[in-house]
């Protein structure tokens, strides 16, 4: 039997390990993982490569585990949101080698992993300093830089509802780049709001397929930023 | 000369006039992305009868105005996440579904706001350069640079030091080459084409010959250049 | 205001031009648009380059194109299907250029076309005949094949509902190419089974956004081979 | 001389019996692509207990049984283009998706046929070569070789012609290099290693020697080598 339920936060991210690539979704304050986030930095993986769009905070989120002293890099398109008291001179953050990616190159590259291309062209960033050093080719008289995928370990991602299955459907722009780590990670952990049982979601309008998701976990009540619920 | 430096600082349309401006050569039915800052304030200026989809590059099409305080849903924000709401006819899609409607050249608009624009259209508007700031972050700014059919910059045609914005090459870091077809300025409307740059309105303070002095790079006047004008608006 | 929606079929595949390139959805008898194939060929548009995943049938869909002799090079992975008559010794359709392409390379590359992409490695089809020719590129200590986007002119495509917006849902395995063809072609038409109004869809159902469609048509009483309503 | 051949005929599985040795190694939880032909009778094999979630490449995970006669909807069929059924858990996706899924190395197995398969576990079975037919098809198949993290394959140990089908080298035009992983034949099951051939199961019928003789590459035998039985089927 297809079981991807777990009891709670801790058995979700057992097992994660130090040096782990680690996605974590969300955008803003929407569709972040934040208890599952919370989860590991009280499992204690360290010396992660995270990745995700940006920290907005450093309480929670992205910006706890490098506020935690957990991240060795940080792949992202906006590392420090606004209201994050991240990467200032003298903070523990200031040791975090920083990769910095056009937000739809983070977008495709993530996607990318997750459908077996090793790499793709884009014109995007393409004479900028985030080109730099990347091989190039032109097609039909425009240049374009060469993006590698990103192969990730463990995927750290937030959905509205989930079945045993593992099958997750979003609410509103929470969806962001949760359905595209799910694909790209070896395994993928879902906090949901709720999980549904014993029907399963509607084929239709499932968004994420169970075939990615390893383990999932319903936190009703998560955890959030104060004024942010 | 003490008359004459308050004067100069006076004229020239105020940054809601710059993006009602632009809000009017938006067409019915466009499907359009507005970058943080001037951009984000054209929906108030929208004409009215107008169906304009707003693209927020976090998985919205059919982006709608702030919702009221109170109703804010946190899980349905913008792209500089602030609460919002959607619109009849939107949708929802993830982050890679979402910049293909950017990158694969969906958008028939992408406003951004500018540091500098050159001659050729090469646009730099996310860093100041490695001293500036420890972090640098470039959010989906290369990539609406990049995707969209038509970018326009909105922009103060000078910086507050006086240096012009529009130069022959930018010497910060870019964002894109080639990439912005239309300037909106507090002092004209420019137009980017192979051959270089062509003013389309000028303030009627002015003439070519000052814009010419403001502006780094070399200009052509349009052959049916107009006076580029606006209603007043209270600051919000 | 945004309505996509035009009286008819004639009205829906108006403008398409000799010698396009014309992505036609489906696979089997399914979400294949055989009435804006069937309106296609009376509108006479002809020298066409035909995308899709094969011809079940000479009578309807992608066989009927070829059956006229309006299609002078077919772009597929399973060009001739069960039961179709077509690509027989003295056919008018010998004469028909074929590109065979991996299901699964033909569907990415019209992903690719959508989403700004002229390139990607793959690793299906390396060290086969149809790599034969394509650049190679080492990954990981892994091969690689360069395979290139399908641009379109138009999409012919299928769905089950749609709203004046342009925005579509799916029905099934009928889902299949005609989501990422939306995506890649210029002009994208929709043949669906209802179109709903005033309401729109539900914004977290919607498969196809209307930004990848140019006109939809309702066609209530679709056609279909006998015997597969 | 005439009772050997009719015995030489009889020997070894049926092609339902290849395909119910198959299924008995398809784990509880598996998910699973099952190719056009013999691999496609597996699911009646599938032991009870197990909930195996089989993907069809046309965009369907959770794969059920075809539907009753009369039940049968033309928007709902599998990569064979036949109606099919979708049991509780199972998913609708487009065909970018399905293959990422594919491609993307998600499927826990995917069973095909086979032309040859080389000593190296290089596949061929989508083409006889140029002569064969005019209209090459493909499908799904090289990316489903490519790109699952097994590939099983089910086919009879020889063509019709006596001529080994497990040979040093493919002639026929491949599906994809070295993705064979295990090979179910009516005679033996056999897994490709770094190193090559090993033979895990054999019919009580023959011997190792027997085998090699019906084989065109080198075989080693496996240490613990076991009798290929399984129950006798009618014919469908």
């Amino acid at each position: 039997m297809i079981d991807k339920r777990v009891a709670d936060l801790a058995a979700a991210v057992a097992g994660i390990e130090d040096g782990a690539t680690v996605l974590v979704g969300g955008f803003g304050d929407a569709g972040v993982p934040n208890d599952l986030v919370q989860a590991l930095v009280e499992q204690g993986a360290k010396e992660l490569t995270l990745v995700g769009n940006g920290a907005i905070s450093e309480v929670v989120g992205h910006g706890r585990l490098i506020a935690e002293g957990r991240v060795r890099k940080f792949i992202a398109s906006f590392p420090k949101g606004r209201g994050s008291k991240l990467f200032e001179p003298g903070d523990a953050s200031e040791s975090v080698e920083l990769e910095i990616v056009p937000q739809g190159t983070l977008a495709e590259r993530i996607r990318a992993a997750g459908a077996g291309i090793p790499g793709f062209y884009t014109a995007t960033a393409f004479g900028t300093p985030l080109a730099e050093g990347k091989p190039t080719m032109e097609f039909d008289g425009n240049q374009f830089v060469l993006e590698r995928a990103i192969q990730a370990d463990v995927a750290l991602i937030k959905a509205k509802t989930a079945d045993r299955w593992g099958n997750l459907a979003y609410t509103g722009t929470a969806r962001n780049f949760n359905p595209i780590m799910a694909m790209a990670a070896k395994r993928t952990i879902a906090q949901v709001s709720e999980i549904i049982d014993p029907d399963p979601l509607d084929p239709e309008y499932i968004v994420t397929p169970g075939i990615f998701v390893e383990r999932v976990v319903a936190v009703a009540d998560d955890l959030r930023e104060e004024g942010r619920q | 000369m003490s008359d004459t430096k308050p004067a100069a600082e006076k004229i020239g349309l105020s940054r809601l006039q710059i993006a009602w401006r632009a809000a009017q050569d938006i067409a019915d039915g466009s499907y359009v992305n507005l970058g943080i800052g001037m951009p984000m304030t054209i929906p108030r200026f929208l004409p009215e009868g107008r169906e304009i989809m707003l693209h927020s590059e976090n998985g919205l099409l059919g982006m709608g105005p702030p919702p009221a305080k109170g109703d804010e849903d946190w899980d349905l924000i913008n792209a500089g996440t602030r609460p919002t709401t959607v619109l009849p006819g939107g949708s929802f899609f993830h982050h890679a579904d979402s910049f293909a409607i950017v990158r694969g050249g969906h958008l028939d608009i992408s406003v951004l706001g500018a540091f500098q624009i050159s001659e050729k259209g090469d646009l730099a508007n996310w860093s100041l350069g490695p001293s500036a700031a420890r972090v640098p972050t470039v959010g989906g700014a290369m990539d609406l640079a990049a995707g969209a059919k038509q970018v326009y910059v909105l922009t103060d045609h000078c910086s507050r030091d006086g240096s012009p914005k529009i130069v022959k090459q930018c010497d910060l870091p870019l964002t894109g080459l080639a990439c912005v077809n239309r300037i909106y300025t507090d002092l004209a409307i420019i137009d980017v084409i192979g051959e270089g740059l062509v003013v389309r309105e000028i303030i009627e303070e002015l003439s070519f010959a000052d814009i010419e002095a403001q502006t780094g790079a070399a200009l052509r006047l349009s052959d049916d250049c107009k006076a580029l004008t606006a209603p007043e608006f209270e600051d919000a």
